[in-house]
């Protein structure tokens, strides 16, 4: 319940920011009309717009239209950005839900096996390779990608999704064979940068947990290596994992408007970065909200996964509602 | 015929400039049936002789020569193969029970897979076996129980897990590593009858680690001395005790603080410490010397604290009541003792009086003033000036990023801003000599310190204010023995010679009859008893005083 | 004052972090490198002979000449020149400069605000504390370079467009700042807090020093090491993000431009055969970037802080 | 066991979901935008234009060579130079299979005088339409109009009956953001007809079977992929993904023709670039003397002669742009040679003009450019930049998206800007109405003549070809003279394509895919 209500809280602020965006940020009826429009009609637009209204009923009409997914229209394209973000939402969503696959589950088993082979030869390339990945910026990546496997070597898509597939108001890039080839290059490019964050931080988990009593406990009583690692200390390792690959989804979001510029792929975050450069407003806080409603069903999931997973929360709460 | 034979055993750790020899050609020998205590102090190797016994050794350390037979394998031979032995033949117990299991897996599994890891057992069979040892180291419920998480428990019976599981496939050695250290005295009996109890019943070699001679003396039939890697001395454990050989060995017996009399001064037979005569006091001089008058300097009245459980629990706003309704009072000159175990409210009532934390009810008057009243800062300042303390950890009570110097500068500047520096450093000097430190210690950091150092530098600080309350939370207790018996007699000296007023808190009755004239017993936040220490100790009125008393582990257990 | 300095230069070599420093070559190699380009991009002007920046010293003939040891390169251009007829070292190298000026700047902004914020939130706790972590729960919930690109938005539509040019640099500074301090200001909470039990605060609160003074004589120095860590990942991470910000076209202004815009303006060149015009860019920010990370990960393995 | 099914469930929808691309013959075109909207009169623009052409045709069109020909209409005639009639195809189905009569072209003409619509002012001439029998068209002009054909080449017809039945009578007010069934949906009587529609994603048009005319294409489906960015756009092209492009970078050109698989045709594009001064203004707003120097000739002379032309053909358009002497181009009426001639780069001359002006020490000012618009647009700016610079002028670029650059100007915020013009009318006429007619809508400079304004009016009016040509040319000298604007160069465009892959150049940049091929 607190949870519920502090992610109210937080989805009331964003979308007060973005609501200041729209207000404070130019004047949004010389945004919508040309030069030539004369002052009276300009003050029946505000009229009919409701921006003579006072600040709060404002406010609270952005919000139940913000609620509804209605942001108004595009200064730039003309067009309901409710619908600009359904259409290019799905293109998003399966880019990044791939990204993080490929990032946690690459990111965790690399970051076990460093975490358990500390001083291994395969070990330290990994890290080396990891930490190379931190410093490559994910527009570099993607242009060393684009270059090797579009141009020089010709075997995969350099932009675009490929072939779609309508299902309801769902377009989807994963039931084509071009679809499917297409989103591997810049679903690799988006994940390598998270993945090595997860790397090293699963595997200072890892490490930490390798140290601790239970664990040595654990090898007193003749465990064997095996069980130690890959059931005790794991187990305990992936913990974490959940609030990062948490973090990790979001911050793939914030992420794939770079991979969408360079890659030209139809998403969201191609959108937004057209919407900054012309200071679209009304798509920046329809993103913005947009970002802020993903985290906190993120941050939900997580809490509820956390429940499910680590008994010290999941008894604690039994305790206090039994 | 021993069961376990160490024969020259040495380990070393190789660090950066040399390497340092954890145990040095130790050789114990163990029965069946037989506890050998292992005693030593901080650094002494005993926990390395106790995990390399099944290689359990950290890196960077390694066990660089001697051999381990059980029975009439030599388990050393091949390193590989120790994995087979650990849990099967040598069971071991780690010091604290609330690290040692892990969180996110139920008790029950543990057990069954550490059962099946070595017996041909099935689930059903794993899981009854299981069950009858829980009961057999005294869980109840245990078939319910068995389900729980290890957070479930308190410290005593997690211990008492972390024991079934070093039982469970019927190891013939059990190494005790410290196994009562982290909990109060009235476990800390319980848990070693009942290592005693099934080293008797399962015919067990145990050796058991620890830093306690009361513990030892009580529990244990012989007794191993390490200091430094070395084994200085091993025989029966009344042998030890009572007539021991090595100069070592004696200083660290008449450290211990005797449970059944008050003396004066321990004895320090260390031959590197020179100054045995009464410590110099130069900062005597600048010491206005309060008359001994018959009057009380502190005066608590109906203390109560209560914390806010929400910390702990998300939703329910529980409240705990840490201290609940105390009053005492402590006269000007006397040292009164604080005792109880952990959660007893002692310290929460230290940092009270040092006005730390705020009670939530009653007053505490010094000088017959009520300081919890005070709001003004600098009204407040010159009661912080007479009320100084002493803290448990010496490690964590100075700031390592100061020198020496600038820690103990800061209440002189801070209570005289006008004074000149050069008098200024002539007083930190005076300090320094007093707690019976070089002057060059002024220009170090904290860290080239030992503890016992950097207790005295924590009580020159806490002296630069001249304050006439010294409140000692625990001041020893992270402290060796030999150590702890330095800190006692300087801080009876201090006291005698400045006059001060001491509250002692300590969980420790030994080091309290010794240090203390008056004694109030806590438990769960609420006084048991007060009365003088003697009295205390000879005729204690409350049932709870009196069961402490007796589950105290005490050193001359032995005599008897 | 010798002495002292002595005292101070054997506390250093005496210390378990330069012994550790000596020990690991990734982490002597990494400052050298760090120092050379550092000293390369602070005193550029004494550098390189070239001011890519001052139109008419440039010469659009020498547009596109290759670096110098290629066929058609000039001994005076080592690593060539791009479009404009600018020497791409020079340019680098003044490129270099700016990302490095932001870099920093973001990431000293960020930490003192973070840290200031953490510090105060994990010594007073309470409503205040919980006020600050929830602003960094919030902050945390716009990512990094989506924060950057909204503060750059909102400063386009609120600052005037000639404004904007002057003021990019400190809006792209402030962007990449306040997406940074919420790490700090975690971090340095956490490090508050296990300090602020420790004893020796205790006893200068009973001695009676001010709260003021206990926070930042006593455990502003304690926390540091962790601060630190995460300032080093933190610069790395501020360098890429104004090398993406500036790719995406919403950083610094091409007139002056950084690393990333250096790559975006010749990225337009991949194909054309004048790869140096993007390559040589490109390599230095990622061997700056990963230098940085080099001994960040060093520092973080040596001062072994929790960074969680 | 799970996962099998898993496979299977996923095979089963590759087979049902699988493009069947074996036998049609498509060709992925790409360019830097999409099309705005797909109402044919809401926009007039390049990309837009160029998407419409193939599912919208007019009365009359270009032709390969640019030369004005019949396509709905057969025939036409003026019977006084007021009034024409045009006679119409008898033969013409719209895509849906309904017929296509006067009452449509009447429809559509009006249409496109709307207020929402994007022509209104381009056809103000016309005055009336009139049906005067099934496949007879009347109009008239409310003046004389030498270019009514130019004009009506660039009026799509729509079908009446559609528009109605689909509520788009009116054009989508593209302004005000209005969504319409017709901003996202076509139905011509073009060769081809769009059945997906994914703004700035894809747009795939299909052969239209129903097309009345000869058919020389053998194209089954275009599909449109813009991508924005140039190295990806050509990177696609390099990896096979594109077939076609449009607006090849010339920086790659190079790249693309030796690739093995690729060939690159270039010709001279219909459209000067230039740069305009203000000279109007009493103070710059953007410098830094107080007053405003683009005011003399001399100072606008010394930023010509400043230019090396040359140095921005060589290096920054590799060779593909002709250098410009006035704004218009080869093939337009009034072009001479004479008068494409430049002034000579002189840094020298420029500078004692500059001092001879009285800014010895040059000055202050911004040049506002667009970054998307023209080929290497920003890159030539940044190289005028460097040039002026060692003259003493001092250039502050600021380069923005076009659309932006565009409206800034019309709000009259450049002091110092780029301009590209093209002449779809291929008539003088179209350049001076906009951008040298005192208070012309593209008149950014504030360049007034009255004997240029005069010379306006007898273009508009005249019939007599002699007459008129005079007019041009002394219209020509004048501004010419008076360096109102500093003409840059004719931009080259260029396509780049798979050698399989035959879609003849043109230079208004419009492909034209009835006539293309693909081997």
């Amino acid at each position: 319940m607190k949870r519920l209500f502090q992610s109210a809280m937080v989805m009331l602020v964003v979308a007060f920011v973005s609501f200041s965006l729209f207000n404070f940020v130019g004047d949004p009826i010389n945004n919508m009309v040309g030069e030539e429009t004369s002052d009276e009609e300009r003050a029946e637009l505000r009229d009919t717009l409701g921006l003579t209204d006072p600040i709060h009923i404002q406010f609270s009409r952005f919000v139940v239209n913000a609620s509804k997914g209605e942001f108004g229209i595009s200064y730039q394209l003309r067009r309901p950005v409710s619908e600009l973000i359904s259409e290019r939402l799905p293109a998003t969503i399966e880019l990044v839900l791939i990204s993080a696959l490929i990032a946690l589950v690459s990111g965790t088993l690399l970051g076990v096996y460093t975490g358990i082979n500390r001083k291994g030869f395969l070990s330290d390339i990994i890290l080396a390779i990891s930490l190379l990945g931190v410093s490559l910026p994910t527009f570099v990546i993607g242009i060393l990608f684009i270059y090797l496997f579009a141009v020089i070597l010709g075997i995969l898509p350099s932009f675009g999704r490929g072939e779609v597939v309508n299902i309801g108001f769902w377009s989807t890039g994963f039931l084509t064979l071009s679809g499917l080839k297409a989103i591997i290059l810049p679903s690799v490019t988006l994940s390598l940068f998270q993945m090595t964050y997860i790397i090293r931080l699963v595997r200072a988990e890892m490490m930490e947990i390798l140290q601790t009593d239970y664990i040595k406990f654990a090898r007193a009583r003749g465990i064997n290596e095996k069980s130690i690692h890959y059931k005790h200390a794991l187990k305990n390792g992936l913990i974490p994992v959940i609030t990062i690959a948490g973090i990790n989804i979001g911050t793939l979001i914030a992420f794939s408007i770079i991979t969408e510029t360079v890659f030209q792929w139809p998403g969201m975050g191609f959108l937004f970065i057209q919407a900054v450069q012309f200071v679209d407003i009304p798509i920046m806080s329809a993103y913005l909200v947009f970002i802020a409603f993903v985290f906190v069903m993120i941050n939900f999931i997580v809490d509820i996964l956390y429940y499910f997973i680590d008994p010290r929360i999941r008894v604690k709460a039994e305790a206090v509602s039994g | 015929m021993s069961f376990l034979k160490i024969n020259n055993l040495s380990v070393d750790y190789k660090m950066r400039r040399e390497t340092v020899y954890a145990a040095k050609n130790v050789n114990i020998e163990v029965s069946k049936g037989e506890i050998l205590g292992l005693v030593g102090e901080s650094g002494s190797g005993k926990s390395t002789v106790g995990n390399a016994i099944i290689n359990l050794i950290d890196e960077p350390g390694k066990v660089s020569s001697g051999s381990i037979f059980l029975g009439d394998i030599n388990i050393h031979k091949d390193p590989e193969n120790i994995v087979k032995h650990r849990g099967k033949k040598v069971g071991l117990i780690f010091q604290d029970p609330q690290t040692s299991l892990n969180p996110i897996f139920t008790i029950g599994e543990q057990l069954i897979e550490t059962i099946q890891t070595h017996l041909s057992l099935n689930n059903e069979e794993a899981k009854i076996k299981a069950i009858n040892l829980l009961k057999e180291v005294g869980i109840k419920d245990a078939e319910k129980r068995f389900d729980n998480y290890p957070h479930q428990f308190s410290g005593g019976m997690r211990q008492r897990v972390v024991i079934s599981l070093a039982l469970c496939c019927e190891p013939e050695l059990l190494i005790a590593d410290e196994p009562t250290t982290a909990l109060d005295v009235s476990i800390q009996s319980q848990i070693l009858d009942l290592i005693k109890r099934l080293t008797k019943e399962r015919n067990l070699a145990v050796i058991l680690i620890t830093h306690d001679m009361g513990v030892i003396s009580e529990t244990t039939d012989r007794v191993a001395v390490m200091k430094n890697g070395d084994l200085v001395e091993i025989g029966t454990t009344k042998e030890i005790l009572t007539k021991p050989k090595e100069i070592y060995t004696k200083s660290l017996v008449s450290s211990v603080p005797p449970t059944n009399k008050k003396i004066n001064r321990f004895k320090i037979i260390e031959k590197e410490n020179k100054s045995q005569k009464e410590t110099n006091i130069k900062i005597l001089n600048r010491w206005t010397k309060k008359e001994i008058i018959n009057q009380d300097l502190v005066q608590i009245k109906n203390l109560s604290k209560t914390f806010d459980d929400s910390f702990f629990t998300e939703s329910s706003k529980n409240t705990v009541m840490a201290v609940d309704d105390i009053s005492f009072n402590i006269k000007e000159g006397q040292s009164f003792g604080l005792v109880g175990e952990s959660g007893s409210g002692k310290s929460t009532i230290a940092k009270m009086i040092v006005n730390l934390f705020r009670p939530s009810g009653g007053d505490i008057y010094f000088d017959n003033v009520c300081i919890t009243k005070i709001k003004n800062k600098n009204e407040m300042l010159k009661f912080r000036k007479q009320i100084q303390m002493i803290f448990q950890d010496p490690y964590s009570s100075l700031n390592g990023r100061l020198k020496v110097k600038d820690i103990i500068a800061e209440p002189i500047k801070l209570h005289n801003p006008s004074i000149s520096s050069k008098d200024k450093d002539n007083y930190i000097y005076d300090l320094l000599e007093s707690v019976e430190l070089t002057q060059q210690s002024a220009e170090r950091y904290p860290h080239e310190f030992s503890g016992g150092q950097r207790q005295r530098i924590s009580i020159a600080r806490a002296l630069a204010t001249q304050p006439r309350l010294l409140v000692c939370d625990e001041p020893t207790s992270a402290l060796d023995v030999s150590i702890q018996a330095q800190i006692l007699n300087l801080l009876k000296d201090l006291q005698e010679q400045l006059n001060l007023t001491i509250l002692f808190i300590s969980h420790d009755l030994p080091v309290v009859r010794q240090m203390c004239d008056r004694i109030g017993v806590l438990k769960n936040g609420k006084l048991c008893e007060i009365s003088n220490t003697e009295e205390l100790f000879l005729k204690p009125k409350h049932d709870y005083t009196k069961e402490l008393l007796r589950l105290m582990p005490k050193i001359e257990s032995i005599y008897n | 004052m010798a002495s002292k300095n002595l005292t101070l230069f054997n506390r250093i070599r005496d210390s378990d972090i330069y012994f550790s420093f000596i020990k690991s070559p990734t982490a002597i190699v990494s400052t050298i490198i760090l120092l050379i380009i550092f000293f390369c991009s602070f005193f550029v002007e004494f550098v390189t002979p070239y001011n890519p920046f001052d139109p008419s010293s440039l010469s659009l003939m020498d547009a596109f000449t290759p670096p110098s040891w290629t066929e058609d390169g000039l001994a005076r251009f080592i690593l060539g020149t791009d479009g404009q007829g600018r020497d791409m070292l020079a340019t680098i190298l003044y490129g270099s400069r700016i990302s490095l000026i932001v870099g920093f700047s973001a990431v000293i902004f960020a930490l003192v605000l973070g840290v200031a914020l953490g510090l105060t939130a994990g010594y007073f706790g309470g409503k205040y504390e919980m006020i600050v972590m929830r602003l960094t729960d919030v902050q945390l919930t716009v990512p990094s370079i989506l924060m950057a690109l909204l503060v750059d938005g909102i400063a386009r539509g609120i600052i005037s467009r000639e404004l904007h040019d002057e003021m990019a640099i400190y809006v792209l500074i402030f962007a990449i700042g306040i997406s940074e301090w919420p790490q700090f200001a975690r971090v340095s909470r956490a490090a508050t807090l296990v300090e602020k039990n420790k004893d020796y605060v205790s006893a200068s609160t009973i001695i009676g020093v001010s709260n003021l003074i206990i926070m930042f004589k006593h455990i502003l120095p304690n926390i540091l090491r962790p601060v630190l860590v995460i300032g080093t990942i933190g610069l790395a991470l501020a360098i890429i993000a104004e090398a993406t910000l500036s790719f995406l076209g919403v950083g610094v202004p091409p007139t002056t431009p950084s690393l990333g815009t250096l790559i975006r303006l010749g990225n337009d060149f991949l194909f054309s055969g004048e790869w140096w015009i993007t390559f040589f860019p490109a390599i230095f920010l990622v061997i700056l970037a990963f230098s940085i990370n080099l001994l960040g990960d060093w520092m973080r393995d040596t001062l072994n802080p929790k960074l969680n | 066991m799970k996962f099998n099914n898993f496979i299977k469930i996923l095979l089963a929808f590759f087979i049902i979901f699988a493009p069947n691309n074996g036998i049609a013959k498509t060709i992925k075109w790409s360019m830097q935008g999409d099309s705005l909207t797909l109402d044919p009169h809401a926009q007039n623009e390049g990309p837009t234009t160029q998407v419409s052409r193939q599912i919208y045709e007019a009365l009359v069109t270009r032709g390969l060579d640019m030369s004005i020909g019949p396509q709905l209409a057969t025939k036409w005639k003026a019977v006084d130079p007021n009034t024409w009639y045009f006679f119409l195809r008898d033969d013409v189905k719209f895509s849906n299979g309904q017929k296509m009569t006067s009452e449509d072209v009447v429809f559509s003409i009006l249409r496109a005088k709307q207020p929402t619509s994007d022509f209104k002012e381009y056809i103000s001439t016309i005055s009336g339409v009139k049906a005067i029998d099934d496949y007879t068209v009347q109009i008239k002009t409310s003046k004389p109009n030498p270019i009514l054909l130019n004009q009506l080449s660039n009026i799509f017809i729509m079908s009446k009956q559609w528009s109605t039945d689909n509520f788009v009578v009116a054009p989508q007010n593209w302004d005000a953001g209005q969504e319409t069934y017709s901003a996202t949906n076509a139905m011509g009587t073009g060769p081809f007809k769009i059945t997906l529609r994914e703004p700035n994603t894809k747009t795939v048009f299909k052969k239209n079977n129903k097309w009345w005319g000869n058919v020389e294409h053998n194209i089954t489906e275009i599909q449109l992929l813009p991508i924005k960015n140039a190295a990806t756009r050509v990177a696609a092209l390099l990896s096979g993904e594109i077939d076609l492009v449009t607006d090849a970078p010339v920086q790659d050109l190079n790249r693309i023709s030796s690739s093995g698989g690729h060939k690159v045709e270039s010709t001279p594009q219909m459209r000067t670039i230039f740069l305009g001064m203000d000279q109007a203004a009493d103070q710059l707003r953007t410098g830094n003397t107080g007053d405003n120097p683009f005011k003399k000739k001399e100072v606008r002379q010394a930023l010509y002669q400043a230019i090396d032309i040359e140095a921005i053909k060589k290096k920054v358009m590799r060779g593909l742009s002709e250098p410009a002497g006035i704004i218009t181009f080869p093939g337009v009426t009034g072009y001479t040679k004479a008068l494409d001639k430049r002034l000579p780069y002189d840094v020298g001359a420029a500078k004692k003009l500059l001092a001879d002006a009285g800014y010895p020490d040059g000055f202050e000012v911004e040049l506002r450019c667009p970054n998307d618009r023209y080929v290497n647009d920003e890159a030539i700016c940044t190289a005028v930049v460097g040039m002026l610079g060692k003259i003493g002028v001092k250039v502050n670029l600021f380069a923005q998206t076009k659309s932006k650059h565009f409206k800034e100007l019309k709000d009259n915020q450049g002091d110092f800007y780029m301009l590209g013009w093209g002449v779809p009318t291929l008539d003088s006429h179209y350049v001076f109405h906009y951008l040298y007619e005192t208070d012309a809508s593209w008149n950014k400079v504030n360049f007034s003549d009255a004997e240029v304004d005069a010379a306006i009016r007898v273009m508009e009016g005249e019939v007599d070809l002699d007459k008129r040509n005079a007019a041009i040319a002394k219209a020509w000298k004048i501004v010419r003279d008076n360096i109102a604007y500093l003409p840059l160069h004719h931009q080259v465009i260029s396509w780049a394509s798979k050698l399989n892959v035959d879609v003849p150049i043109r230079p208004n940049n419009e492909p034209l895919f009835r006539f293309s091929k693909v081997n």
